[in-house]
C-alpha cells in the first residue's frame, strides 16, 4: 500500500518472471522439459486467476476450470479448422463431426476460420460466463458455500452439455489432432523453446496487470469485500459489480490460460473444465497461498511438478496419491496462508 | 426545535420475521443536527430499526423518508450514497488491511469500478487520512493491520471510517459497547465533535454516556415507540419505570 | 399412465437413494458448518466394509448395518478429532481438508482391496420384484426406500427428541451460550461428525447392491448429495427430504422424456435458478441479522 | 496419414531453417531449439543392453478398475520374455507411469516415456480418448505404441499397432446370429461418447440389412449409476434385444438394475460388446446369466496357449483375478514386439523398424492364430460369442470358421485404410 511494500512486491514479481526467461538456457532447450515447464506456467496462470476471485475478494469459485476450458475449446477449434488432416470431410469440417453424420459446419463454428476471432472469443466467452454468472448469483447476495456449489453445479452443466453435444464438440475425446499455432513467420510447436518464450511473455504481462490491478483502490475494495462485505456496502460501494468485475477479471485470465495449454498439449479435453481439475486449482491457490498472486503460481507449479515425479517414480507409483492427500492436509492445517504466508512470516520483514 | 427541518422520519415500519413482530408500527422523527439516542431493554428493537434505516433488513410494512424522499428498502449502497453512515454493534472493519488502507477505500467519492480499477495513492489522499486519524486518536496506528488494534481503536477506526463518507446521518449501534470508561470517555469526546457537523442516532445501553452526549432519547419497548424526551423526563417517566427498570433508578441500569 | 406411474416410482426410487446419501451430509453441514468433500469416500467406505463383512465373515446386508455404523461412526470420530476440529475457526478450508482426505481414503482402498470392481449381492429374499400399483418393481428398491424412510425419521428422531440432539442444536443455535451452559461443543461436533459418517456408511452399504463397488463411486455422489442439501436449506432436515424428492422426480421425469445426460444437466440448471430466487434454499426462515 | 505427417514434418524442418533465419528476435531459441528434430535418428534406444518400452495404464482414478488389468497382463509378459533369457540377448526394461485416468495427463506421461525415457515402443490406454491424447506425441515424435482395446475404429495411423478388435470384428457373425435367435425388435444404449456411437452406427448398417427395427438409441453419462429410466423404456418397448455398449462401472449397474427389475434374459438379452469376465466378476453371476457378449478372446476358450496365460496370470496376480478380452491382446501385444525385434535381429532397432518388422507377424494367441495386417496395422482375430453363466464364465456358443480381417472402416465404404494412409474414393 505505502510506496516501499509496492516497490518490494513488484521487485519480486519482477526477479521471479526475469528467472522463468532463462530456463530453456538452463534446460539445455531439451524439448521435454521444454514443453513440461510450458505447461506448469499454463497451469500457474490458471492459478493466479482463483486466486484473484477468491484469494482477494473471497468468492470460493469451485467451478473456475470452466473458464479454463472454455478458453482452451475456442483455441482448439480454430486450431481444428486449419488442421489437413486425412479425416476431415468436405471444406475441412473436422474429423469428429463426420464421424457423427454431420454434413455441413454449424454456424457457431464458422466464424473459427478466423485466429484472431478464436483468440478474442478465448477470453471473451469465458468473461461473457463470468458477467451472467455474476448478475445472476453474485449480485442476488449469495455467498459463501452457495457461491462454491452454484459454481461447481454451472461447471458441471457446461460439463455435460459438451459430453452430450459431441457432434459438435467432440465429446469425451475432446477436439484433437490440430495443427500447430502459426503467426506470420513464427511456428510455435509444443516442444519449441519459441512456445515457450510465448507463454512466458504472456504470463509476464498477465502477472503483472493483475498485480497491478490489486495494488489499485479497486483492488483494496476488493479485499475489504473478502474481509467486510457488508462494510464495504455502508461505504456506498455496489459489492455486487466489484464481485463481478473480480470474477470476469479471473475468467479473462483462466481464459488465456486455457488458451495457451491447448497449444502445448495439442488437443482440448472435456477433462480441462472437470470437476478433478477445479478442485485442483483450489488446492494449488491453498498451498501456495491464495492471498498472494506469485504464492498461488508457484503453488501450482510446486503440485503440479510434484505430482509428475512422484507418478512416475518407481517407488511412489503406487503411493504418490497418499502423499498428495497428506500434503494438501497438512498445508490446510499448518500452512493456512500457504506457502507465501509462511515465506513472508520467517524471511521477509 | 420544531423548527428545525426534518432530516429522517419512519412511518409506521413493520418488521415481520415469521410472524414475530421485531419491529411494530414504529414511528420516529429526527431533526437536522440533533443527536438522538435510542434506548431500551434487549430485544426492544433497537438494532432492526437502525437496520431499517440503512436497509439491512427490509420492512414489511410502512415508510422511511430521509430528505424528504422515500428510501424505503433500497439497498443498502443506495441508501449510503444518499448520506447515511452505519457503525455496527461489532466493530467491523477490515481485518487483513492497515488502518491506513481501511481508510483508503472509505475515502472515496467515485465508487464505480472502472473509477477505481487504476487508481493509486497519491499525495492528497494522504494528507485526508492523516486528519481524520489523527482525528479519531489513530495517527500512529496507520501502518498497523487492522486485526491487531485495541478493541476500542477498532471501534474508533470504523467511527472514522463511517465518518470520512461525510453523511448526512449516521447510525451508532453502541459504540462503547465493551470499552474501558477511559475509552469511553474519549469516545464521548469525539461524539461531541462529530455532533457538530453531523446528525447521529446512537443506541446505547451506558446512561451515563448517554447524558453526556444527547439532546433527546427515545425509549423503544417491544418493538413500539414507548417514551420520548430529554434525559430527566425518560428518567422520571413512570411508564419507562416500569417498562424497563423495575424499582431501580435508570442511572445504575 | 402405466409409464407414469413406473416413472413415478422409479423417482421415488432416486429419491430415497438421494435421501440416504445427503441425510448425513446434512446433518454434518447443519451442524458443524463443515464442507465435507469426503462424504462421497464415506459412502464408499460403508460401500467396501459391507463387502468385508460379506466375504469374509459371510455377513448378510441387514446383520451388518449395526456394525458398519459403528466402525465407520468411529472413523469419523476419529478424522473430527484429528484434523477438522482445527478448522472451525475457517470453515470453507474445511473443503480443501476434507478433500485430501477423501484423496487419502481412496487411495488407501486401491492399496488394500485394489482397484478393481468388487462385487456385492442383493440379500437372495430381495433379488426379485414384485407388483405395485400394476407395476413390476424390484423389491430391493422398494425396501431401500422404506430403509431410507426410517432413517430419516431415526435421525429426526434423535435431533429433536433426544438430550443429545437438544444439546446439538443448542450448539447450532449459539456455540458460545451452549458451551455457557456447561455444553461440551466440542464433545457435540465429534459425535455429530461421528453420527453423519455413519449415515453416510449405511447409505454406502445399502446402495452398492444395486449399484457396482469401486475406490472412486463416492465422487459420483458428493455433487448430488450437495445439491440436495443446498436446495433443501441447510438447517431442515424436511428440506432434504423435501428437496431429495424434487430433485429424483424431475430426474426421473426429464431422463424419460430426453436423456440421462440432459436430465442431469437439466436438474442442475433447475437448482441454480432456485438458488438465484431464494438463496437459502427452499426450507429456511428470515431471521434477525 | 503417416505420408501426410511425414511431408509436415519436413515441411516444417523447412520452415524452421527459414523462420531462423527471418525471426531474429527468436532466432536463439529456434537454432538451439534445431537439434530436437535430429534426436528421435541413431539408434539411442537399445543402450547397455536393455530394450526400454514405456507402460502406460492408469492405476488411479476412474479408468484404474480395468486399466489396472492390463497394467498386469502387460508386465507379466515382459516378466515372462526377460526370465526367458529377453530378446537377441537384451533384457525388456518396462518404465511405468500413472496417467490417473485423465487424458492430459495421458498426454503428459506419454511424453515422459517418448522423449525423456527413450523408450523405443509403448503399451497403452483403454479408451480411445487417452488414445486421442497420446496421438499427437506419438505421430510427432513418430514413435509407436500399441493399443490392446477393443474400439470405434476409423484410424490409420502409422504409429499404432492396434491388437483389439474393430466393429467388423465384433459384430459380422454376431449381429445376424441375435436376429436369428431373438428377433427383430432392438434397443441400443450406451455410454456417451464415441465409441458406443460408432458401434451403433454400423450395427444399424447390419441391421437395416436384415430388416429390423430400432425402437430406441440412447446414451448415459459416463460412470452412469441410475438406470430406472432406461429400465422402464425397455419394460414399454419390450424389444427382443437390448444391444449394449455401456462400459466400465456402469455397466455393473445396468446389469444389477435390469435384474432386480424382474427383466428376463431369455426374452431380452442384453448383447454387449463391453461386458467381459472383469465386468461379469464385480455384478455376479445372477446379474449375468443369460447376456450375451462377442468377443475374440474368452477365459474358458480351450487351448494350450490359452490355459498357460491364465494359469501363470492367477498364479503371478491372485487365483481371484480373471482375464478378459482386453488383457488378453494387451498380453501377447507384447510377444508381437518380441517376434518384431527377433525378425530385426542384429539391425537397427527404432520405433520405424519394428513398425516394418511387425507388419504381417504371426503368432499363437491365447484366442488363436493371429496376424498382424500390413495394411492397417490391425489385427486379424477370431470373434467368439459367449453367453454368460450363473459361475461367472462364459459358455462360447459360436465360433468364427476362419480369423477375421480387421476392417477398420467397415462402416464407410468408400474410405480404406492403406500401408499409405487412409484412401477415399
Amino acid at each position: 500500500m505505502n510506496k516501499k511494500n509496492y516497490q518490494k512486491d513488484f521487485f519480486i514479481y519482477g526477479v521471479a518472471c526475469f528467472a522463468l526467461f532463462f530456463v530453456p538456457l538452463i534446460l539445455g532447450n531439451d524439448p521435454f522439459y521444454i514443453n513440461k515447464s510450458s505447461t506448469y506456467i499454463c497451469l500457474g496462470l490458471l492459478a493466479v486467476s482463483l486466486s484473484l476471485s477468491w484469494g482477494y475478494t473471497g468468492i470460493l469459485n469451485l467451478g473456475n476450470a470452466v473458464f479454463f476450458g472454455l478458453g482452451s475449446y475456442c483455441m482448439a477449434m480454430s486450431l481444428k479448422l486449419k488442421t489437413d488432416a486425412v479425416h476431415t470431410g468436405s471444406g475441412g469440417l473436422p474429423d469428429f463431426m463426420v464421424w457423427n453424420n454431420v454434413k455441413t459446419l454449424p454456424w457457431f463454428w464458422e466464424p473459427f476460420h478466423s485466429l484472431t476471432f478464436g483468440v478474442f472469443a478465448g477470453i471473451f466467452v469465458p468473461v461473457l460466463l463470468a458477467l451472467a454468472l455474476g448478475f445472476s448469483i453474485l449480485r442476488g447476495r449469495i455467498a459463501g458455500v452457495y457461491v462454491a456449489i452454484i459454481t461447481l453445479a454451472v461447471l458441471l452443466v457446461v460439463y455435460l452439455l459438451i459430453m452430450d453435444q459431441q457432434r459438435y464438440t467432440g465429446g469425451f475425446n475432446g477436439i484433437t489432432d490440430l495443427v500447430t499455432l502459426k503467426v506470420g513467420i513464427l511456428e510455435f510447436d509444443a516442444y519449441h523453446p519459441a512456445t515457450y518464450y510465448l507463454i512466458t511473455i504472456v504470463m509476464t504481462i498477465v502477472l503483472f496487470i493483475t498485480l497491478l490491478i490489486t495494488k489499485s483502490r479497486a483492488g483494496l475494495i476488493f479485499q475489504a469485500i473478502r474481509d467486510d462485505e457488508n462494510r464495504v456496502r455502508f461505504l456506498g460501494y455496489d459489492v455486487g459489480n466489484y464481485k463481478t468485475a473480480a470474477m470476469c477479471l479471473s475468467a479473462a485470465i483462466a481464459g488465456i490460460a486455457g488458451m495457451l495449454y491447448t497449444i502445448v498439449m495439442e488437443f482440448a479435453s472435456p477433462t480441462f473444465l472437470a470437476v478433478p481439475l477445479s478442485l485442483s486449482i483450489v488446492i494449488w491457490c491453498a498451498v501456495g497461498g491464495r492471498q498472494s498472486l506469485l504464492g498461488s503460481f508457484l503453488g501450482a507449479i510446486v503440485i503440479t511438478a510434484g505430482q509428475g515425479f512422484l507418478s512416475e517414480s518407481e517407488t511412489f507409483l503406487h503411493t504418490w496419491t497418499l502423499v498428495m492427500g497428506f500434503v494438501f492436509v497438512l498445508s490446510v492445517l499448518f500452512l493456512p496462508k500457504g506457502l507465501a504466508g509462511f515465506f513472508e512470516k520467517y524471511f521477509k520483514k | 426545535m420544531e423548527n428545525k427541518k426534518k432530516l429522517l422520519s419512519l412511518e409506521s415500519i413493520i418488521v415481520d420475521f415469521d410472524g414475530f413482530k421485531a419491529v411494530n408500527d414504529f414511528d420516529l422523527n429526527i431533526f437536522d443536527g440533533e443527536l438522538r439516542c435510542l434506548i431500551g431493554p434487549n430485544g426492544a428493537g433497537k438494532t432492526t430499526v437502525l437496520d431499517i434505516i440503512c436497509g439491512k433488513t427490509k420492512s414489511s410494512s410502512g415508510k422511511v423518508i430521509f430528505n424528504n424522499e422515500s428510501i424505503t428498502n433500497l439497498e443498502e449502497h443506495l441508501i449510503s450514497r444518499k448520506g447515511i453512515g452505519r457503525k455496527f454493534q461489532i466493530p467491523s472493519v477490515f481485518k487483513e488491511l492497515t488502518v491506513q488502507e481501511n481508510l483508503y477505500v472509505a475515502l472515496n467519492s467515485d465508487l464505480g469500478f472502472f473509477k477505481n480499477v487504476f487508481k493509486f495513492f497519491n499525495k492528497s489522499d494522504r494528507e485526508k487520512i492523516e486528519e481524520i486519524a489523527s482525528f479519531v486518536g489513530l495517527k500512529d496506528e496507520l501502518k498497523k493491520t487492522a486485526q491487531f488494534l485495541s478493541h476500542g481503536q477498532t471501534q474508533w477506526l470504523e467511527i472514522a471510517l463511517v465518518v470520512l463518507k461525510q453523511p448526512k446521518l449516521i447510525l451508532m449501534d453502541e459504540p462503547t459497547a465493551g470499552m474501558t470508561s477511559y475509552e469511553t470517555n474519549q469516545t464521548a469526546e469525539l461524539f461531541n465533535k462529530i455532533k457538530k457537523t453531523q446528525t447521529l442516532i446512537v443506541v446505547e445501553h451506558d446512561m451515563g454516556f448517554v447524558k453526556e452526549i444527547s439532546d433527546i432519547i427515545s425509549v423503544m419497548h417491544q418493538g413500539k415507540l414507548l417514551s420520548e424526551g430529554n434525559a430527566s423526563f425518560i428518567e422520571n417517566d413512570p411508564k419507562v419505570k416500569e417498562a424497563y427498570l423495575g424499582k431501580k433508578g435508570i442511572t445504575n441500569a | 399412465m402405466d409409464f407414469f406411474i413406473s416413472q413415478f416410482i422409479s423417482g421415488l426410487s432416486m429419491t430415497s437413494i438421494l435421501l440416504m446419501i445427503s441425510l448425513g451430509l446434512a446433518i454434518i453441514y447443519g451442524t458443524t458448518g463443515v464442507i465435507n468433500m469426503a462424504h462421497g469416500e464415506f459412502v464408499m467406505i460403508g460401500a467396501y466394509t459391507s463387502w468385508f463383512l460379506q466375504t469374509t465373515f459371510g455377513m448378510g446386508l441387514l446383520v451388518s448395518i449395526i456394525p458398519i455404523f459403528l466402525i465407520t461412526a468411529l472413523m469419523g470420530f476419529l478424522i473430527e478429532r484429528i484434523v477438522i476440529r482445527h478448522l472451525y475457526n475457517r470453515l470453507l478450508d474445511t473443503i480443501l481438508a476434507t478433500w485430501g482426505i477423501g484423496v487419502l481414503l481412496q487411495q488407501f482402498i486401491r492399496l488394500t482391496v485394489g482397484s478393481e470392481l468388487k462385487y456385492l449381492k442383493i440379500p437372495s429374499f430381495m433379488a426379485e420384484s414384485m407388483t405395485l400399483f400394476g407395476q413390476e418393481v424390484s423389491i430391493y428398491r422398494v425396501f431401500i426406500f422404506v430403509f431410507a424412510i426410517l432413517t430419516f425419521f431415526v435421525a429426526w428422531f434423535i435431533i429433536f427428541k433426544t438430550s443429545f440432539g437438544i444439546r446439538l442444536r443448542a450448539v447450532t443455535q449459539n456455540k458460545d451460550i451452549a458451551s455457557c451452559f456447561g455444553i461440551n461443543s466440542g464433545v457435540v461436533y465429534s459425535s455429530t461428525f461421528a453420527f453423519g459418517t455413519g449415515i453416510a456408511a449405511v447409505a454406502g452399504a445399502f446402495i452398492a447392491p444395486l449399484k457396482s463397488i469401486s475406490p472412486d463411486m463416492g465422487t459420483n455422489y458428493i455433487i448430488d448429495a450437495f445439491m440436495v442439501v443446498v436446495l433443501g436449506g441447510v438447517e431442515s432436515l424436511i428440506g432434504t427430504a423435501a428437496s431429495s424428492l424434487i430433485i429424483g422426480e424431475t430426474s426421473s421425469f426429464l431422463a424419460s422424456f430426453s436423456n440421462d445426460t440432459l436430465a442431469k444437466a437439466l436438474v442442475l440448471l433447475m437448482i441454480i435458478i432456485i438458488l438465484r430466487i431464494k438463496p437459502q434454499g427452499l426450507f429456511t426462515k428470515r431471521t434477525r441479522s | 496419414m503417416s505420408n501426410k505427417k511425414k511431408t509436415k514434418l519436413s515441411v516444417k524442418r523447412r520452415s524452421f531453417l527459414t523462420n531462423t533465419v527471418k525471426a531474429g528476435v527468436f532466432s536463439a531459441a529456434a537454432v538451439s531449439g534445431f537439434p530436437y528434430v535430429w534426436f528421435k535418428q541413431g539408434n539411442a534406444y537399445a543402450a547397455k543392453n536393455e530394450i526400454k518400452v514405456g507402460v502406460l495404464f492408469s492405476l488411479t482414478g476412474g479408468l484404474a478398475i480395468i486399466e489396472e488389468s492390463l497394467h498386469k497382463a502387460t508386465i507379466m509378459a515382459i516378466e515372462e520374455i526377460n526370465a526367458a533369457g529377453g530378446i537377441n540377448g537384451m533384457k525388456l526394461r518396462a518404465v511405468e507411469a500413472d496417467p490417473a485416468s485423465d487424458p492430459a495427463t495421458f498426454a503428459a506421461k506419454a511424453r515422459t516415456l517418448v522423449i525423456k525415457d527413450k523408450c523405443v515402443t509403448v503399451f497403452g490406454s483403454y479408451t480411445s480418448a487417452s488414445r486421442k491424447a497420446v496421438l499427437p506425441v506419438f505421430e510427432k515424435q513418430n514413435n509407436l505404441y500399441f493399443y490392446p482395446t477393443l474400439y470405434e475404429g476409423r484410424e490409420c495411423s502409422k504409429n499404432v499397432i492396434y491388437t483389439g478388435a474393430v466393429p467388423n470384428q465384433q459384430q459380422d457373425d454376431f449381429i445376424p446370429y441375435l436376429v436369428k435367435t431373438y428377433g427383430k425388435r432392438w434397443s441400443l444404449i450406451g455410454s456417451n461418447y464415441i465409441y458406443p456411437k460408432e458401434e451403433n452406427n454400423y450395427c444399424k448398417i447390419l441391421l437395416k440389412k436384415l430388416g429390423c427395427e430400432v425402437l430406441m438409441e440412447e446414451y448415459v453419462p459416463l460412470g452412469h449409476s441410475e438406470f430406472s429410466s432406461v429400465v422402464n423404456k425397455f419394460k414399454n418397448d419390450k424389444p427382443n434385444v437390448i444391444f449394449s455398449t455401456v462400459v466400465g462401472d456402469s455397466v455393473v449397474a445396468l446389469h444389477k438394475q435390469y435384474r432386480a427389475a424382474g427383466l428376463n434374459p431369455e426374452k431380452m438379452p442384453m448383447a454387449s460388446l463391453t461386458t467381459s469376465e472383469n465386468e461379469v466378476a464385480a455384478m455376479g453371476g445372477d446379474a449375468a446369466a443369460g447376456h450375451l457378449t462377442s468377443a475374440p478372446y474368452f477365459m474358458v476358450h480351450q487351448s494350450a496357449e490359452n490355459e498357460k496365460f491364465v494359469s501363470s496370470y492367477k498364479k503371478r496376480w491372485g487365483s481371484d483375478k480373471v482375464t478378459h478380452f482386453v488383457s488378453e491382446p494387451a498380453y501377447f501385444g507384447v510377444y508381437l514386439f518380441k517376434q518384431a525385434l527377433e525378425k530385426i535381429g542384429k539391425g537397427d532397432i527404432t520405433p520405424n523398424t519394428i513398425r516394418e518388422a511387425v507388419k504381417g507377424q504371426e503368432m499363437i494367441a491365447p484366442q488363436g492364430k493371429i496376424k498382424i495386417d500390413p495394411a492397417t496395422l490391425h489385427t486379424y482375430l477370431w470373434p467368439k460369442i459367449g453367453i454368460c453363466k450363473s459361475n461367472g464364465q462364459f459358455d462360447i456358443i459360436q465360433k468364427t470358421d476362419q480369423w477375421r480381417k480387421p476392417i477398420p472402416y467397415a462402416a464407410y465404404p468408400n474410405q480404406t485404410c492403406t500401408e499409405k494412409g487412409l484412401v477415399t474414393s
